[in-house]
């Protein structure tokens, strides 16, 4: 069976802090930065190290600042 | 002396129309007036039984008023230039079929969807143009928050007076800004209503019908004549402006509402400069106060007009003086806000030869 | 036309005051209608102000008169009355009933200014349950501007501006408005008539009674569509014009009640 | 006297009423006042400010693009507006929030330490008040009292226990200038 | 030379168009100019491949102008009166998006539902006010069913220059009536458009947007002062009117369209009566030909001007001889038409002191 | 808050070209939306560029941007556009396609500008079948403007014009405007989606997706209606706003297609 | 059983010869004359006397120019 | 020359193209010509009118209120229009069809049997065209070869069948004058 090994990028200045990623994100990799952007927002970041590269943190990303990888290890 | 008050303009505004004693409010949102319907949507039937809707359109607005104003009672609506824009055939009906009404245009910047910064953009179709046919309505310029209120008084009294719908020609800063404020108290709401207003045919007289229709061109002309000797009244009586240190003064700075607040700044700074300039607000702009740039434009050297747009109310002082001061402009478009400094600059330069 | 017909003089032993049956109501003033011969909307006329004679609230009522043929209206209803701009007798009607909840008010409109210009106003009034009766005269043209196509002109059927007969794809389908208010919640009471023979004149009377009837009882928004005829720009005779409503109007816009208030 | 003032940053910072409040004290004064706030959609970016004027004449606009004195509580403020601020005018600006400082030398600039005065007052939502005491610290358009009278007025009754936090806040702002 | 026929104003407007190969007609029916929309209805698609579609309003009929216009292509409505009113809103996106169109307005009397009958009570509208922010529109007035034709022509040409509406104004009686008419030869429809129209996005390079939204004031402003400047533009090169027997005259008779044709009729009456009249009837109303006022006013006693309104262009005609020589009204409304002989009567009142 | 959290590194083995899974497609701007944070308005730009790029048709495709908090539409998606007035929306889109029936034209627009002083030219170009894609965000709120009451608004729903809650008595019923249009025969396809879940947004893609490839095969008007957000207005953080659209949003206005293109 | 006698009034200057009358009178009591009033149009008049008072005329006409009376006879 | 003529009647008797035929004939022979219909709703009411300018000049307002000729086909279009007759102007009238006959003393007046002419012509329709004859005959505003070209380009081409009919009851018409 294929596994599937994945990371995000997120471009934290045009991030919004609007928590909808982290929400959608089944693995919890994602959490609000304590610190904020030069917007005033709190932003997105990875918190964990166990992304799936499931892409639904992407989908919902209202501001498309979600880049993501997926590697297909057989 | 009522109550002094730190107010916004829009919502000074409404507060007006619930003391006044209006019996209905038909708008539809659009910045920068939205507050007008909002507070009275928080405030007005509670207190006075004051009927508010939300329109589907600022077409549909202008034709409720039309059917509410038919039925004798004070009814007011407010929008923004695109708004105002689309009420120019109800506008017109108004106008024809003699209902009073008071319609509210808080500038804009145009054409167009343009900025939603202020503007005096519209004066032209305010007080010349706007719906088809020859009409006018009654335009009165506020020049701070205070006249914000104070002239929704006075336009109900002059649209009930002269059965002529009244336009209030404020902008986006007049409706935005606070400041102080002396509201007037609350009065009753109107019981009795004009018997040409159809509210159930009384019995044994005729019935009443509001209408612009006269189709018959003999019929047409004679209501057309009416409207005009009616209009040659209102020139006649209701000039409305206020003049500064017109006595000892060598040239005139001029401009309705924000624009004659900068004139006044500017004004002072001349004066501080030694240069003698007196200040000519008009009030009503329709009916615009031509006399009053008549009769001094031979004791003066030049008028300085100050407006926030392409120039338009010039066209009037110009009409008034008939080329016998030079009439020169000074005008910052698009939401733009000349400043006093700038003015006094141009002024300067056309009349003293600065450069 | 070469047939000699010979004029009956009235029988004086029935032509009595005490045996009168029917006469013009008082609601209509003495003018004479500007109606084309034939043309339904006097008849409409009619029959509305017989309704308003009879439930005694002519001094209770106002009128919103469209523009269109109808746009005179005012002149032979003996009721107060205002003229609308076209396609905003809604809007206008909702400023007076919202200013003078106790009165009844009612619109007056043909389909171009309902359904075409009016489409919002009307929309909106019945979605707000406006408590008001809007006559609805269908004559699936524009009768007043000369026979340009209305926004209910058949398929196929040939107009000013269908001269070649209404295309539906490109010009779209005639909208049936009862059907479209009727799915709106706040519309009390929706029902398709006409005036076109005897028996359909006495039940789009009784339509309209039943409308003001609800009316008093505050249920909401209530339309009679009333499917009518125009000789002129259809280009037949008044006759010819009766027996289209039966073979062509009625089959696509069905007679009878679309919505009726639910009993509480 | 005339002070033609700004008070810039994000929205939720208490920009508006912060202009506000000084406007009323005005008022309260005597003076003619004028307040304008920035309206509009440009709010969707997630920034206000409130132009506040206070004077003994009469004021001309109530939209000016040059100030005596700036409020900026936030970097986008202090950018946009420090350049806008007349020779000899004042720039106060919350020196917790502000990245890149600003560096004109003919004006004189406060970098306040407000959200951290903030914080320790238990209540990040008094920053706009420990600001508006740095202000009226550092220009003195109006008398404290005027400040506090206004602040009842403005305030809704119900958040009336408040007053009392809202004036320390304001008094710690005082404090944060000299 | 084009084929010599008899033809119907409305309908040789819409034949013209047509022959302009124009791409669409998006309207509404509306007395007294629908025949328009019936000729193109019968004839435009067959020959041309032209669009025509009755809108279910003005207001979404100039919407779509807007839109079609955007697509760069060659597009006209028309209405009168009330419907113009209603495209206000529409018309000043049209010119705040600099679209190029076609708006033809047959005027009735106004105001409100008023009379069919023709009428010229909209020049304000057309030419100042209308509606909101600073715009204006190219208006032609023409005063023949021949210039009904050539204006149609000459009309998308400015349009297009200039990237501004063109409106021709016209009145009932000059879409009903019919007069000899030479018609141009069928053009070809365009099959390239220009740069900025909306036809999807090129190949490597930006999107276009057509938008009157500025929402910065600075931006505004800029726009602001590009569509001033191009206005400036327009008064400088487009200005077109027609004068007859000027040089000797002692008096000038004034009007457009209709009422300038009434004016001529009157000057021939005047000339057979041994009175110096002459004539200047501006075709171009914006922009309106001041200069030639201007120039002539030292020259004469007094400008007669004859509109079938309560006098509107009047207010141009002062403003170009700033009080020089004083100039009289002369007009009906309401659908009345001024008869010469009653033109001529009145002037001989006014000026010549009779009674 | 106060809880740490660290932020842990990109794995530069995952992140290389070849596995890139998604990024914000081309046809998008680089502008950064000006939306608030959490607003479905800029997830649907997103999708519909996402389609418009996945179909290649960046360059065949004319949009229309409505007046509401989406007036700069244009800002963002990279494909020609025109920006209409309040409303009209639907009237500039069928002037477009009627000159260019070979290319494909879409509005984006708000519940106050489709559903109330859009009403007509909406109601008349779906009745028309006008063969364009109307992308309809209903967020129950006039958002733009900061939040007055929408025909969309929910029964009992504060906004600032409706202070004590939408009375439907005096101010109307929420307009299902999916299920209004649907009526209309010349309307090919009409479906009502959401954003607030990844789930809702592929859903939401593939129903963009479809009505474009209806409007290729000529199918006529195709609505897809996108129940949204407006956590500013709302006053609510943009999760809570989704929470509202599960609990109170969706009940109103089911999810699912009301209308599908016959067989043929 | 009651037996009924009609009659109908026609006011001719304001009929407008549509016929619908005439189309709707089950007696067949009423044609167009075959002058014309003043409006031009060729107006309805009772030709026969058998009229039943059945008040269809009246309804149908457009015009309300027909008065109908009806008798009673017991 | 000019001639100021207004064409008056029943919808349906061909007031309409009676006018415009003469216009037609008119712009054959060079003329300056001027048709203008009455419209809109008033011709719900039945009547119909055209008013139809000939002239050498330029013509001024193609709507007028005094006539140089009146043709009037029906009572009201005699009561209206015989006081808006200039005096030596003429009055043509269908005798068949008016009660009420025209009085006027200061101008011309026939009376001409035209529906008659028409129904012996075995076609009501071309009762206009009988008409038109009298009209020519008694004013000679063209040559009636003009009228019989300009019905040709009037008449549509499927109607051309029934030119010869017209052109009889034409020549009829004039034959009703003197
Ligand atoms: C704003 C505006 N647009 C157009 C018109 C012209 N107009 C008058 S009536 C009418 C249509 C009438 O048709 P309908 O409503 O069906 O009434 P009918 O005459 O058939 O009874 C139109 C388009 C107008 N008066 N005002
Ligand atoms: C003619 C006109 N009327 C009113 C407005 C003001 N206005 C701008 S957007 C808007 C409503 C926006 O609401 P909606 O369509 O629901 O879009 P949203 O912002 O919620 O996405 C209004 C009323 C305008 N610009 N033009
Ligand atoms: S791709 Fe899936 S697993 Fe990875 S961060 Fe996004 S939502 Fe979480
Ligand atoms: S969804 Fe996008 S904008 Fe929102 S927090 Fe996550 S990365 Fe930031
Ligand atoms: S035109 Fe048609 S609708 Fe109008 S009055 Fe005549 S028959 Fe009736
Ligand atoms: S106001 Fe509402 S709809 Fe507009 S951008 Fe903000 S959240 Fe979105
Ligand atoms: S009342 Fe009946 S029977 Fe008598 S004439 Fe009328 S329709 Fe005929
Ligand atoms: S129905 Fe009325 S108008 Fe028609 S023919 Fe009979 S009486 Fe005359
Ligand atoms: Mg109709
Ligand atoms: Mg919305």
């Amino acid at each position: 069976m294929a596994k599937s090994l994945g990371d995000v990028v997120i471009d934290i200045e045009k991030c919004k802090g609007c928590e909808l990623c982290i929400d959608a994100c089944p693995q919890e990799t994602l959490a609000l930065a304590p610190r904020i952007n030069q917007k005033g927002y709190h932003y997105a970041i990875k918190v964990q190290d166990n992304c799936t590269g499931c892409n639904n943190c992407a989908l919902i990303c209202p501001d498309a600042v979600i880049t993501v990888y997926r590697k297909i290890v057989k | 002396m009522g109550e002094l008050k730190l107010m916004k303009g829009n919502e000074a505004l409404a507060e007006a129309m619930i003391r006044v004693g209006c019996d209905g409010y038909f708008g539809y949102p659009i910045t920068p007036q939205s507050e007008v319907i909002e507070y009275l949507s928080r405030e007005a039937t509670p207190r006075t039984g004051m009927v508010i809707l939300q329109a589907e359109s600022e077409v549909a607005s202008i034709n409720m008023i039309y059917g509410a104003a038919g039925a004798g009672r004070r009814v007011a609506t407010t929008s923004s230039s695109p708004g105002i824009s689309l009420m120019q055939e109800g506008l017109s009906y108004i106008a024809g079929a003699e209902l009073p009404c008071l319609v509210v245009n808080v500038v804009r910047g145009g054409p167009g969807l343009g900025t939603i910064q202020p503007s005096q953009s519209d004066y032209f179709q305010a007080t010349k143009g706007g719906g088809h046919g020859d009409y006018h309505l009654i335009v009165l310029a506020p020049y701070n928050v205070q006249e914000m209120v104070d002239f929704v008084k006075l336009g109900f009294e002059l649209a009930e007076k002269y059965r002529n719908p009244v336009m209030i020609l404020a902008d986006g800063a007049m409706g935005q800004m606070m400041e102080k404020v002396v509201l007037f108290d609350q009065q009753p709401r109107k019981t009795e209503f004009p018997e040409w207003a159809t509210t159930g045919k009384p019995k044994d007289k005729p019935h009443r019908v509001v209408t612009s229709l006269f189709i018959e061109p003999e019929v047409m002309e004679q209501v057309n004549l009416r409207l005009q000797a009616k209009y040659r009244e209102i020139e006649q009586k209701e000039v409305m402006f206020q003049t500064i240190d017109t006595e000892d003064a060598d040239y005139i700075f001029t401009g309705f509402g924000l624009g004659a607040r900068i004139a006044m700044k500017a004004m002072e700074i001349a004066r501080s400069k030694g240069i003698k300039v007196g200040l000519i607000r008009p009030i009503t702009v329709y009916p615009f106060p031509y006399s009053i740039y008549k009769e001094i434009a031979p004791k003066i050297k030049g008028i300085l007009d100050i407006e926030l747009n392409a120039g338009q109310m010039i066209e009037d002082v110009r009409l008034a003086v008939e080329g016998k001061v030079p009439v020169e402009f000074f005008g910052r478009m698009g939401g733009m806000i000349p400043d006093p400094e700038s003015v006094v600059e141009h002024f300067e330069k056309v009349f003293l030869g600065g450069k | 036309m070469g047939i000699q017909v010979q004029e009956i003089p009235i029988n004086p032993e029935i032509v009595q005051d005490e045996n009168l049956l029917y006469c013009k109501p008082d609601t209509l003033t003495p003018k004479p209608f500007h109606y084309c011969p034939g043309c339904g909307h006097s008849t409409v006329h009619k029959i509305l102000m017989e309704v308003v004679a009879e439930m005694g609230i002519q001094e209770e009522i106002i009128g919103v008169a469209p523009v269109g043929c109808s746009v005179f209206a005012y002149d032979y209803m003996d009721v107060d009355m205002q003229e609308a701009a076209h396609g905003r007798a809604c809007a206008v009607a909702t400023g007076i009933k919202r200013m003078m909840p106790d009165k009844f008010v009612f619109t007056y409109q043909g389909d171009g200014d309902l359904a075409a210009i009016g489409t919002a106003e009307t929309i909106h009034a019945a979605n707000r349950g406006e408590n008001i009766l809007v006559v609805f005269i269908n004559n699936a043209v524009y009768g007043m501007t000369s026979g340009q196509m209305a926004p209910t002109t058949l398929p196929g059927m040939v107009s000013t501006t269908s001269p070649f007969g209404r295309d539906v794809h490109t010009m779209g389908y005639p909208i049936k408005v009862s059907e479209l208010l009727a799915t709106l919640p706040a519309v009390a009471y929706v029902t398709r008539q006409s005036v076109h023979t005897p028996g359909n004149v006495r039940k789009t009377k009784k339509a309209l009674q039943k409308a003001l009837e609800y009316q008093k009882q505050g249920l909401g928004f209530c339309l009679v569509e009333i499917v009518s005829n125009c000789p002129s720009n259809w280009k037949m005779t008044p006759l010819e014009s009766n027996k289209f409503i039966d073979d062509k109007m009625i089959p696509y816009y069905p007679l009878g009640d679309v919505k009726v208030p639910e009993v509480k | 006297m005339t002070e033609e003032a700004i008070f810039a940053g994000f929205g939720g910072q208490g920009i508006l009423s912060m202009g506000m409040i000084l406007a009323y004290a005005g008022m309260i004064e005597g003076k003619e006042v004028c307040w304008m706030p920035s309206y509009g959609p440009e709010m969707r970016g997630g920034t206000a400010n409130a132009i506040t004027i206070i004077s003994d004449k009469l004021i001309s606009s109530p939209i000016i693009s040059r100030f005596d004195s700036v409020v900026a509580l936030n970097q986008p403020s202090v950018d946009k507006f420090e350049h806008k601020i007349k020779e000899g005018g004042v720039l106060i600006y919350d020196a917790s929030n502000i990245l890149k400082p600003p560096t004109r030398k003919d004006i004189q600039i406060y970098g306040v330490q407000g959200s951290e005065t903030a914080i320790k007052l238990k209540n990040v939502r008094v920053l706009n008040m420990v600001i508006l005491g740095s202000f009226i610290a550092a220009r003195k358009t109006v008398d404290p009292k005027a400040i506090y009278k206004a602040l009842e007025s403005v305030l809704p009754e119900r958040y009336h226990h408040l007053l009392p936090l809202n004036q320390k806040a304001f008094e710690e702002g005082m404090a944060l200038i000299n």
